[in-house]
């Protein structure tokens, strides 16, 4: 048995060691291309209606305003990143939108290697000595939450109000620090309980948390997770006092119409396709800040006084046009 | 003591001309029996005869190549233990198929439990105890059959196969792990059934117990069956001769002489007190003294599960001692480690072949060496596949074991090779650090007559070359034929100590059961 | 930390809540490992059942669909198991960690074929939980232990049910005696084959369900690795009862009660980084264990596979 | 009688004809589970001819793709071996995506400590891949000795500590090494000069495959060549007779279970330091821990085998990826491939090894 299935390891290794020949042959690593072509390389499955969906639909969106060709690959771990997107180059693909941060590795060592190709990537804070060839797109969640944390310290009856993300990154750790902010604005009596479950993605984890939460005496949740939101809706609907929660990247009401007061919607496709717009007329470069006004926006407003929903647009206009400027702090949490 | 049913035979089975081949070995060549009603039949014949295999095929767990089986004169098909059952077949095997965690009313009622859907202890219970009452099986059913006695299990074996109204019963070795008392009991009770119209088939390879329980004797060899004859026309030498065939040298008998070398011989191994507990933290050896001198071997008899075992492992090194010291010639050895006790020369051919024994998936050389290996190579972290495969190819020619090649997996191997292989291994390791003490275990078990002589010389030699043995055999007639002295061990206590001159079966045996004798 | 926190009613009735998954799927891997198979696959095999019951849930729009779906897909593959561990002897521990990852990759496949992108993740009603009249008035007890889906009620019943089939009936006899000397048991007329056949289907089926259990009860959608570890604790939580079905609930409401706890724990303690707390339950499954594995005795026959005509 | 002396060498042609078999043998395996892997690709509604050749070109077909095919191999190969050392020492270790998680923070750690100590290149890397080797074998480590003097069974306590280890990293990555720009569970990169030199120019190989192969080598010797190992494949076979035969069980299989970690963490550090330019990562794993263990099954534990398995494995894993922009075909799609292959492979072997292929020739 053994000796067989060795020599058939043997064929398998020499296969592979003689497969480069055959590959000089078929392409060579720098093929020119003047049209320009868009991947988009996502972290996770498109099918999350979160993150990697919108990132999703902005690529239709990109596709459409620039009339440009795409292409996109879901679910690529961190691991494989660097690969896929050699790939995407080999194929004569020219401008590589990294969604996420965990890529900045992948794009550094590429952007340094590939001069012609344009690489699109999005960070917490902005990358320092930006690479000529780099696109750098910040997200500033912790506006947005600043906005979440006014309306929830106006809506709270118990004085608590809780804060409930995935993963502790320092920008989550921001959104925090300015919810407690905004909320101090409101009353400074009320209390911000903030948990990290670990895990952007497991409701099962955010059902108990939630439900923490909600016995401490919480009855406004702003929640910062991806799947993981349809745990903290479930806890929400489940508890039975009235606890009302706010969330972010799509409009989730309708699976909690009672309880849902806003979301805060991402709207990727805004700085995408001004990006890939930049780089068709050759500015190959630049950062583009990711806030209100520019691709975040709110949903309608439910199960609100209309005094508190005039309050809360008039707040996100102001903070549209930086009358009102949140405090930034990635470092630590409020309460250490 | 032939039955009066041979005179009245009317036949009850006849099996015609099977054949059974497990692979490259052919286990029954043609084989046909007859067994008729109310008669004790011996199914004699060496190890790997193919009685047990012809058994197991009347029985259901075979099924053979070819050949037919009637029964009352129709034909039948037997292809799982379950018709067997139907056809009112009953077989105890060699190696009890009991579940030990069961209680003994389970392991009996077992697949017939007598209702569909809810099991009526009390009422099984009720008819059990019945059928023990007719047949004089004593047996407590509510305890676990882990916790019984091994003459006690074989009555549980024997009454699951009368619950199931069998008719027809087979045993398969019954007497090797019991005691003259027990065997005379289970003789007593073989008769029983037999007055009760009941057929008896006897497997074995002891000649006087077939001479002294059975009606007709049926030898088989090499897979054929020689002959049958009725016990009366039957004695020991003319059934040793059908036994062994041409190549029988007639002297198989001839026991191994010991030389007496009684006075020049001062002690070797000391064992004061030694007490032992199990996993369970149970006493399973208990204050055991005793000493064995140079050049003399020892025998350690006793009902199975009285510590024994656990004694020798002790000895060995296996077990952690509680209480008292072994010395070997002087040296303390109590709690030093196998491989120290190896290096001192003492060596174990272990009672389970299979468990403790050989390494299945590895290679026979590498099985051979397994423990020698520490003092095999010159560099002490090399293992040297050369001076392995060396080594193992003479042990192979040495003791004659049938394998296509040292590379051969272990497990490969049939039981009698394996266990020539264990006592290659313990040779070698002779060789390499010199046998102060070997522990042999049931040492012959399962080997063919002329091996069996083979080991007995062997072990002979080294008592011969001033090395002492402790001799562990279920076997009391080899205990008796090999030993200088007998100790007997009971409930985890030394309580019988015989010296050669003073051996008397009976004795022994009640020594070992306790009971009156 | 007060003593009210560790007592909270809302929290035990999350800890019972959340160890019923737990314990079902305990219960269908006693039943097959007590007829001498182990199955590994457990992991795999809920995720499975989580997400063929959402998507049948969901498009039929009725839990019962959704359940017995969830059992037959699961179902299938213990027969998969079957056939590879009874049928073709395979090592039932690796061809078991096959099916584990085949199980992983199965369902998000599936569900990704059925909805592609979507604006919003589909969502079913989760089953509601039936007060018990009376006994569901009972102060503090009562909303506790009387206040849960109807599946919840019927796993702890399952528990007495299962120990008087495996020890007062005929079939439970049999099937343990499968477990612990076949050779035996057939001699005797048992049909191994078909009795461990039938244990995996049906400890499988069973362990589907405990995986539908996850969306159709605490989150009401379906996310890839849903599970979440859950499977190999149940896979503990038999050995942990030393495979009584009665032994196996401690087990479970300890851990579903460590793992609701530490929630809330890490709302008090916010020196601490959350993970230590996240860590907690996995660590202390482990203790747990190295105190049950010393007198852990398992099927004297687990593992081994059954082969009538092996000689001796 | 004179079986002993009847065969002692096997006639060339016989082996020829074997192997020939064997050839046959998984050429159907790897058919026939490409075929059933073709029913999900059309249920997903692509065009299965397309994908097949996607697969292989993809992985084949450039220097880009064969660079990565390599890099691939790498953690598998090392994955893979360390299942295999578990096996063949009777102890299942199912923890390798955790010890790999380990190894990879013991790299990264070193990693900053040396941050501003002079030291050669070459020697910084080949400490920070010791740091790995050793994090991942005092991880497993753990589990050996629980197993070894506790007798907890290790297939539980290294899954558990699969689970921890995901939580440890994550502390890191988000907390004290948080590299802030990122805004992801990521840290800072360690000193360049620690990096991993490429192996094919322009295609982002590493040398690490090179490790690997020398792992192999290393395994091979360690078990056929020295006492230590033949104490584990004794042990692995059966311990109560290795214990007769005066060997230490316990030592055997801590020994087993901390080496099995020990490879396993080699393979985090060389991601970390080969792949991820110094930076340690939630989700440095895709389930290589997994694949690795089907691996090491279908190879039968031996380093040879493996060797050529974990290649195809990796072409495989490559392959399909690339079936997302050819087919979009969904990713969750990758892992049924794996398992399907895997459990068909094992299939079509159990039916020979059953003789219930006799088109074949008897069975080995």
């Amino acid at each position: 048995m053994k000796a067989k299935v060795r020599l058939f390891c043997l064929v398998l290794v020499l296969m592979i060691a003689l497969v480069p020949l055959a590959g000089c042959a078929t392409s060579s690593p720098q093929a020119k291309s003047t049209a320009v072509r868009v991947a988009l390389i996502m972290p996770g499955p498109i099918s999350d209606s979160d993150w990697n969906m919108l990132g999703y639909e902005a690529l239709q969106v990109v596709a459409k305003e620039q009339e440009v060709e795409t292409a996109y690959s879901e679910k690529i771990a961190v691991a494989d990143a660097e690969r896929v997107a050699r790939e995407y180059i080999a194929e004569d693909y020219n401008v590589i939108i990294f969604h996420g941060g965990q890529f900045v590795t992948a794009t550094m060592n590429l952007a340094g290697e590939y001069p012609d190709v344009t690489f699109i990537m999005g960070s917490a804070t902005p990358v320092p000595d930006l690479p000529p060839n780099v696109w750098n797109m910040v997200r500033r969640y912790y506006k947005g939450g600043y906005a979440l944390g006014d309306l929830a310290a106006r809506m709270t009856k118990t004085g608590k109000i809780g804060y409930l993300a995935g993963v502790q990154l320092p920008d989550f750790m921001a959104i925090a620090n300015s919810v407690h902010e905004a909320a101090g604005k409101v009353d400074p009596n009320i209390e911000v309980i903030y948990s990290f479950t670990g895990d952007q993605n497991d409701p099962v984890k955010a059902r108990q948390a939630a439900d923490a939460m909600i016995a401490e005496g919480v009855d406004v949740i702003i929640d910062w997770m991806n799947a993981g939101v349809s745990g903290v809706e479930e806890a929400v609907l489940a508890s039975d006092d009235v606890v009302l929660m706010t969330t972010f990247s799509t409009d989730k009401h309708e699976r909690a119409p009672e309880r849902y007061l806003v979301s805060m919607l991402l709207d990727l496709g805004v700085p995408y396709s001004f990006m890939v717009g930049e780089i068709k007329q050759g500015k190959t470069t630049g950062v583009f800040d990711f806030e209100p006004g520019s691709g975040m926006l709110l949903s309608p407003t439910y199960n609100m006084p209309d005094g508190i929903a005039a309050s809360l647009k008039s707040l996100w206009s102001q903070l549209e046009n930086d009358e009102v400027i949140p405090t930034e702090n990635t470092e630590k949490l409020f309460d250490q | 003591m032939e039955g009066t049913s041979v005179l009245q035979a009317t036949v009850r089975v006849e099996m015609r001309g099977l054949n059974k081949r497990f692979e490259d070995v052919v286990a029954l060549d043609n084989a046909s029996l007859s067994l008729q009603v109310g008669e004790v039949l011996a199914l004699l014949g060496e190890n790997g005869a193919g009685k047990t295999t012809l058994m197991n095929v009347l029985s259901g767990l075979y099924r053979a190549d070819c050949g037919d089986i009637e029964i009352n004169g129709q034909p039948v098909h037997i292809n799982k233990p379950l018709d067997a059952i139907h056809q009112r077949i009953g077989m105890v095997h060699q190696h009890f198929e009991l579940i030990g965690n069961f209680t003994a009313l389970d392991n009996i009622i077992l697949g017939q439990e007598g209702s569909r859907y809810v099991i009526d202890v009390a009422g099984q219970e009720k008819r059990v105890s019945e059928l023990c009452q007719t047949y004089g099986l004593h047996v407590n059913l509510r305890t676990k059959v882990k916790d019984l006695a091994i003459g006690t299990q074989q009555k549980v074996e024997i009454l699951k196969a009368l619950y199931r109204g069998a008719d027809i019963l087979i045993l398969d070795e019954p007497t090797t792990m019991l005691t003259p008392q027990e065997v005379d009991n289970l003789f007593l009770i073989i008769r029983q059934l037999v007055d009760n119209g009941l057929t008896v088939v006897i497997i074995t390879h002891k000649i006087h117990e077939v001479l002294k329980v059975s009606d007709r004797i049926t030898i088989m060899r090499r897979g054929k069956v020689i002959c049958t004859i009725p016990t009366r026309e039957a004695n020991e030498a003319k059934l040793i001769a059908l036994m062994m065939g041409a190549e029988s040298s007639g002297d198989c008998q001839e026991s191994v002489t010991l030389t007496d070398c009684g006075e020049k011989s001062e002690p070797m191994l000391q064992v004061r007190g030694l007490t032992v507990k199990d996993k369970h933290q149970h006493l399973v050896v208990e204050d055991v003294s005793f000493e064995i001198c140079t050049s003399q071997i020892v025998g350690l008899v006793g009902v199975a599960g009285n510590g024994q075992r656990e004694l020798a492992e002790a000895i060995a090194g296996l077990r952690p001692i509680v209480a008292g010291e072994i010395a070997l010639s002087g040296k303390d050895l109590t709690h030093a480690s196998i491989r120290t006790r190896l290096s001192k020369g003492i060596t174990l051919v272990p009672e389970d072949r299979i468990r403790q024994g050989i390494l299945p998936h590895l290679t026979v050389s590498e099985t051979m060496v397994l423990g020698a290996h520490h003092f095999l190579f010159k560099d002490n972290q090399i293992f040297d596949l050369k001076a392995v495969e060396k080594k193992a190819r003479a042990g192979i020619h040495e003791f004659d074991i049938r394998t296509p090649s040292e590379k051969t997996a272990t497990c490969k191997l049939s039981g009698g090779n394996i266990q020539k292989v264990l006592l290659a291994r313990a040779f070698l390791l002779d060789e390499l650090v010199g046998i102060q003490l070997l522990i042999a275990f049931n040492p012959t078990r399962g080997l063919d007559i002329m091996t069996t002589h083979f080991v007995h010389n062997k072990l002979a030699a080294l008592r011969a070359a001033g090395k002492s043995t402790l001799l562990i055999s279920e076997d009391l007639d080899e205990a008796m034929q090999l030993c200088d002295r007998i100790v007997v061990i009971r409930a985890s206590r030394l309580v019988g100590d015989f010296t050669r001159d003073c051996y008397d079966r009976y004795k022994i045996g009640a020594a070992m059961v306790g009971g009156e004798g | 930390m007060s003593f009210e926190l560790l007592v909270d009613p809302s929290l035990l009735q999350l800890a019972l809540l959340m160890s019923t998954p737990l314990l079902l799927a305990a219960l269908g891997e006693l039943i097959i490992e007590r007829s001498g198979i182990l199955n590994v696959a457990i992991e795999g095999m809920m995720s499975v059942g989580a997400g063929v019951g959402f998507l049948v849930a969901f498009f039929t729009e009725d839990h019962l669909l959704g359940s017995l779906a969830a059992m037959a897909a699961v179902a299938l593959m213990g027969w998969l198991l079957g056939y590879y561990g009874i049928t073709l002897r395979a090592n039932q521990l690796i061809i078991g960690l096959g099916l584990f990852i085949f199980g992983l990759g199965l369902p998000s496949l599936l569900y990704r074929i059925a909805f592609g992108p979507q604006m919003v993740a589909p969502r079913i009603d989760l089953m509601p939980s039936l007060a018990i009249p009376f006994l569901s008035e009972i102060p503090y007890i009562g909303p506790v232990l009387f206040d849960q889906p109807l599946l919840v009620y019927l796993t702890y019943l399952l528990v007495p049910v299962l120990s008087f089939f495996l020890f007062r009936t005929p079939l439970g006899l049999q099937l343990r005696a499968c477990g612990e000397n076949p050779r035996a048991a057939d001699t005797l007329g048992v049909n191994i084959i078909a009795t461990r056949y039938a244990c995996v289907i049906i400890g499988a089926a069973i362990i589907g369900l405990a995986g539908y259990f996850i969306p159709a009860i605490v989150t009401a959608t379906y996310t890839d690795n849903i599970i979440g570890g859950r499977g190999w604790i149940a896979l503990q939580l038999v050995i942990f009862g030393r495979w009584l079905p009665g032994a196996s609930i401690s087990g479970a409401l300890l851990f579903a009660y460590i793992e609701a706890l530490q929630y809330r724990l890490a709302l008090i303690a916010k020196s601490v980084p959350p993970q230590l707390f996240q860590t907690l339950p996995y660590i202390v499954a482990i203790l747990v264990m190295i105190q049950v594995y010393q007198r852990a005795e398992k099927p004297a026959a687990l593992m081994q596979p059954y082969n009538r005509e092996a000689r001796g | 009688m004179s079986q002993a002396t009847l065969v002692r060498r096997v006639p060339i042609q016989k082996i020829a004809k074997s192997l020939l078999r064997g050839l046959v043998l998984y050429g159907i395996s790897i058919v026939v589970a490409l075929l059933v892997n073709s029913l999900f690709i059309a249920a997903s509604g692509g065009n299965i001819i397309d994908a097949y050749s996607k697969i292989f070109s993809s992985s084949f077909g450039s220097w880009i793709g064969f660079g990565q095919t390599l890099n691939k191999w790498t953690p598998l190969l090392l994955g893979a071996l360390a299942v295999a050392l578990g096996n063949r020492g009777g102890v299942y270790n199912i923890g390798v995506d955790g010890q790999i998680y380990i190894g990879a923070v013991f790299a990264t750690g070193l990693g900053f400590l040396l941050a501003d100590v002079p030291i050669p290149a070459p020697l910084i890397v080949f400490l920070v891949l010791l740091a790995g080797f050793i994090g991942g074998g005092m991880y497993a480590g753990i589990a050996g000795y629980l197993r070894a003097v506790y007798n907890v069974n290790e297939i539980f306590t290294t899954v558990m500590m699969n689970f921890v280890a995901v939580f440890i990293v994550e502390y890191l990555a988000t907390g004290p090494w948080n590299d802030p720009i990122a805004g992801e569970a990521i840290t800072l990169p360690i000193i360049s000069s620690a990096h991993l030199p490429s192996l094919i120019p322009r295609t982002g190989s590493h040398l690490g495959i090179l490790f690997a192969l020398l792992m192999v080598f290393g395994i091979w010797f360690l078990l056929n060549k020295t006492r230590l190992g033949f104490h584990i494949r004794a042990v692995g076979d059966n311990p109560v007779a290795s214990e007769v035969g005066g060997v230490n069980i316990r030592t055997s299989i801590f020994l087993t279970l901390a080496l099995s970690g020990a490879i396993a963490g080699l393979a985090g550090a060389v991601e970390v330091i080969g792949v991820h330019g110094g930076r340690l990562i939630l989700g440095l794993t895709p389930n290589y821990g997994s694949l690795a263990i089907l691996i090491s099954a279908v190879g039968m534990a031996s380093p040879t085998i493996i060797l050529g398995w974990s290649a195809f494995f990796a072409v495989f894993f490559v392959g399909s990826d690339s079936l997302q922009r050819s087919i979009s075909f969904p990713a969750a799609g990758v892992l049924v491939f794996q398992a399907v292959m895997f459990l068909i492979i094992m299939w079509i072997r159990l039916l020979h090894e059953r003789g219930s292929l006799a088109f074949l020739g008897e069975k080995s």
